[in-house]
């Protein structure tokens, strides 16, 4: 009802403000028939490694009692090469935004990868996952140290002009500290969060319901979460923020918005309801329409503007 | 065989038989999905609005009925399936489907020898509809109280039954049965077909072996987007298939692999 | 059926396993009318403070679409001084063990506080916890910093000779470097994991649906993520980890178990079922029944032992 | 009027009277619980055994009927309390209760105003039961159909009705309606207790303070354990009690509350 959808992040105009996640739309063409892809401002395809990788042993995916969702998956891809011989220009002329997502082992290999996207003007941005661990500093997760991340978004931001987003994993302690520095070193956004670590045993037959005993976890569960961090972000970068996690209805995508989000991302949600997108976005304009908004992104002001932040720790318990 | 297009639909339970205490035939009107289906294909099913479960469930199709209906069988196995099991006539379900690749039987075998164990039935009754001459359908359970089929389908479609304590049909289990019946087939032009347990499919695949047998199966593994973009539901191979992979999914690359494909010590439920 | 179901954490022998989690079971009579208490081994008392708090404005607590619980109370409690003159003195006696939970706002807070206690012989052990901000460092909690829980540890240990636990915080990226820097310093067990930070918007109001906007998020939801803190911290530290996090049922209780875990303790499931403990024991016991164990304390050998810890990160997606 | 001893009680519905759509009065076989309430009291209730809800839920005591039975008074009005309207005669309830304190009414007080809004009769009907006698009892609701009392009970309890749009009763609010009461009543030996709406109790605090009017309010918010452990459903308070703190908790200092100790400026539920 007439209620104006676009967003921005940096350069990148989007016509709305919800993406799929990556590892969530394959490569984009998969859903093509059972989606309508024009509720997608964008899509994030599969996060692509210099190598093709096979991904890790069997069972890879378990759902836990509550909802959620474990996943090792270990980044099964068809490697750089062949993503952009065959499956980039797949998309030339999508409805939709085209978002890179790419991991390495090392830095250098970040700065290569992108090197060779920069060719092809099939993609509109570019999202640099940094959950994986760094093989060279002994496997520690790039994503939960400074340092790291600053030279990885640095090398990022030299070969390409493109919109960068990076995409935080939410086991870093202080991630408004990340934030700032991937803010501080030329990254046009930041999305957040990427999944949790999680675990489940067979108590039956003692095995580990994933292959690889631990998994990232996904889902509804971990919304509440995932919100408190987008809300931590958003108060600390001025940046435009993309959040998600969990998001499986139009009330969760509006408090995303509300905590200051630009745009939301989901993941595991689209297994369930393919066309949730549509729903979504549906829900969203009608509460504009209720809350006398023209535009989806006079959301972020509505909460945000009436609170403080609060620096230190929240005393729970 | 594939079929590519694949559907959303909403369908509508419109008649249910109970076959004992935790097996049912649902049959579920969606005239597309109907419409579309190749023996070996399955529907993934969101069995709740909430979130328990909150990933749908894979379901082989048994059979298209007047077109618009699918005929699914049903087994209660743990939450998701037990749910789906609590619908009654009248009640929605929300589907995606067809999908997966079907079976596919060269022409040259003259005869098809299917051995099912359980709900595995499902998907090799469904290839028997569209092939019932020279077919030859061995159907193992425990004991009669387990057998998934009715009375009425064990003469419909003469399936020679085993159970393990013998209380209907041959006393021992589906691969015994089968060994029965190879000595007397010509394995050139015999080709297998089976779903069931993962152990019973391994042994099978050992034995088709020894003798030479062709054959494909229908696979299990757990399963999220089931359209080939979570990469949840890998399977491992004996040899590495396209881009050297050592995996291929089953949803998309399956659930129909041929006999020789899968590397069957690797159980993909991990068990 | 005669299996044993003593464990021992320290020098501290507990008759069961069971733990009731601080914060969930008051001061330890609250309950005692409605709940077996010989099903616990222990019960940790509501964490205190060197002042009485009158804990944060409302509302406080709030319960998430997917089961789980936002809780941010603010440490409400009647302080040390009343602590160990009132409530003490009427636990003794008790048919279960009393383990002190204690915090404070600066290191030498919580050194006072373990000699004030130390005049008491009501209780067993000490629960330190450590994921309250540490005023003095600018509210940075103290759970996520090792300098500041070596200090910490430090300081309690000289002042009893009672068996130590230190309860960490999730929300550390590197829980087994924290849990090594307790064990390090004499700490005697640890006992993890504290709530994760969450929060919920109410969008129709645009009201936080908790006054302090962030709090702390516990119950079913967390329980994959908490026990896979608890498998990393095992396979870090020899001393006994105590595991807790969403555990609301015997099945629930045996991963933490085979997962490594000495004791477990339970929470936000106090609330929905005041005698769940005895209902975890029986299954316990039926469970080590039928996998053909005498006590279970075995159980913690039967997953752990088959698998090797991953020291790397696991690459999920 | 502490009544200390608290039950868990598997209860189960013995009856079950519809109101309207979106309110019921359910009666539970539940002895014990039964045996030990007073006017005032609640029970907290396990919904579901699954985590949908997780916590408990309060539900005030309406009456206790034939010693062994409580009435309660459920009004849909989220996750929780729909699903409780789900159940049917013969349906267990987890129950824990008899919790909180109860009302009490100083002796010098010879006559009782009550005024309810929606659900909140339940309370204000137990107490009624108690003091049949000289108590003037004032219910509010929106419109006749949501009136949450049956009309046998409208003569019983000789409710003074009041609707919104005039559909029933007294064209205007409670508050409009126990204007007109209040008028002829002595303050000195009238004791006012409310139930309902935050909004209609704070007013009501102010008008009591204005006539001098003594009473008490029985308060909500929301519950995590019900019996004092969580600390999570405080109150805030005028003056500090115990402890100097600004703070009380609803379900065991509470949930009845004199009128003059509570800040009514802080809405429990934030609100
Ligand atoms: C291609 C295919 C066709 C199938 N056809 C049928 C059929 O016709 N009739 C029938 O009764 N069953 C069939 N199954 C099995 C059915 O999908 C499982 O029984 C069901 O998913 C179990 O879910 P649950 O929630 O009841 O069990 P839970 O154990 O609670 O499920 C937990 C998790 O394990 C997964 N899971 C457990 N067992 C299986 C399994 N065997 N296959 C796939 N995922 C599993 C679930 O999807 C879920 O993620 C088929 C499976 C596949 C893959
Ligand atoms: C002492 C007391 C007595 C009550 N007596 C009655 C009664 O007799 N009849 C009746 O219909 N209702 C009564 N209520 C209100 C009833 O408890 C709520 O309507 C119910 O908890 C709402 O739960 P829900 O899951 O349906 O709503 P949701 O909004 O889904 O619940 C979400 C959360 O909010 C809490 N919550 C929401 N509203 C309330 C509320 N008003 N009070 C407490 N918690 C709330 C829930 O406990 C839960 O944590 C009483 C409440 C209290 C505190
Ligand atoms: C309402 C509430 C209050 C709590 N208070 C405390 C506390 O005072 N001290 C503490 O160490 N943990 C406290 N906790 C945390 C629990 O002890 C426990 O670590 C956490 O809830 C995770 O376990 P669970 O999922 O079983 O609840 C509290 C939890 C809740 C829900
Ligand atoms: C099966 C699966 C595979 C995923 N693969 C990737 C990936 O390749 N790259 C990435 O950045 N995130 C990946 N994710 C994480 C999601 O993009 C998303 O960050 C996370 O699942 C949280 O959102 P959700 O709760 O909406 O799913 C994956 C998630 C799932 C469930
Ligand atoms: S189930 Fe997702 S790829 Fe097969
Ligand atoms: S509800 Fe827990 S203290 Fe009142």
């Amino acid at each position: 009802m007439g209620i104006d959808t676009s967003c921005k992040i940096g350069k990148l105009q989007l016509t709305t403000p919800i993406i799929a996640a990556s590892g969530c739309f394959g490569y984009g063409t998969e859903y093509s028939e059972i989606c309508d892809l024009k509720a997608f401002g964008a899509i994030v395809t599969k996060t692509i490694t210099p190598q093709p990788r096979v991904g890790n042993s069997t069972p890879r995916i378990w759902e836990t009692p509550n909802g959620g969702m474990l996943n090792s998956i270990g980044l099964a891809n068809v490697g750089i090469d062949c993503y952009i011989k065959q499956k980039l220009p797949e998309l030339k002329n999508y409805p939709t935004k085209i978002i890179v997502s790419i991991a390495g082992n090392t830095i250098s290999e970040y700065g290569e990868m992108v090197e060779k996207l920069d060719a092809s003007d099939v993609w509109a941005a570019l999202e640099i996952n940094i959950s994986c661990p760094n093989v060279k500093e002994g496997g520690i997760s790039f994503g939960t140290n400074t340092r790291m991340t600053q030279d990885l978004v640095k090398i990022c931001r030299e070969k390409t002009t493109r919109p960068i987003i990076v995409k935080l994993t939410p086991m870093a302690t202080s991630l408004s500290e990340i934030a700032k520095v991937c803010e501080d070193n030329g990254a046009d956004a930041v999305s957040l969060v990427n999944t949790y670590v999680g675990m489940a045993i067979d108590i039956y037959s003692l095995k580990p319901r994933i292959a690889t005993i631990t998994a990232g976890y996904s889902g509804p569960p971990i919304k509440p979460m995932a919100l408190a961090r987008v809300w931590e972000v958003v108060n600390a970068v001025s940046i435009p923020v993309i959040g998600m996690g969990g998001i499986c209805c139009g009330e969760d995508a509006i408090e995303f918005f509300l905590a200051g989000a630009t745009a939301i991302e989901i993941g595991t949600m689209i297994y369930v309801e393919p066309n949730i997108a549509k729903n979504i976005l549906n829900d969203i304009t009608h509460y504009c329409t209720l809350k006398n908004l023209v535009s989806t992104s006079q959301l972020a002001g509505l909460f945000l503007k009436t609170r403080e932040f609060n620096t230190t720790c929240t005393i729970s318990g | 065989m594939k079929n590519s297009k694949i559907f959303q639909e909403i369908g509508m339970i419109v008649d249910k038989e109970e076959l004992n205490s935790t097996t049912a035939i649902v049959h579920v009107h969606s005239p597309n999905i109907a419409k579309h289906s190749i023996p070996g294909q399955f529907v993934h099913i969101r069995i709740s609005d909430t979130f328990n479960p909150l990933l749908r469930r894979p379901f082989s199709i048994q059979n298209v009925i007047e077109q618009d209906n699918i005929e699914l069988l049903i087994r209660s196995y743990g939450r998701g399936s037990s749910y789906l099991l609590q619908k009654k006539i009248g009640d929605e379900v929300n589907l995606l489907g067809p999908l997966g690749n079907g079976w596919s039987v060269p022409s040259r075998f003259k005869t098809i020898v299917g051995v099912s164990g359980g709900v595995g039935v499902a998907p090799i009754l469904f290839l028997q509809n569209h092939f019932p001459e020279n077919f030859i359908h061995i159907l193992g359970a425990k004991t009669v109280g387990e057998l998934p089929v009715s009375r009425k389908m064990i003469q419909q479609y003469d399936l020679k039954i085993a159970t393990e304590d013998g209380s209907y049909g041959f006393y021992g289990n589906a691969i015994d049965l089968f060994l029965e019946y190879i000595q007397q087939l010509d394995v050139h032009s015999t080709f297998l077909v089976t779903c069931g347990p993962w152990k019973m499919m391994h042994e099978l695949q050992k034995i088709a072996k020894n003798f030479n047998l062709s054959g494909a199966i229908s696979a299990e593994a757990r399963m999220g987007c089931a359209v080939g973009v979570c990469q949840g539901c890998a399977i491992t191979l004996v040899t590495p298939s396209k881009l050297n992979s050592c995996f291929a999914l089953c949803c998309k690359d399956g659930p129909i692999f041929t006999l020789e494909q899968i590397n069957m010590e690797v159980n993909p439920f991990g068990n």
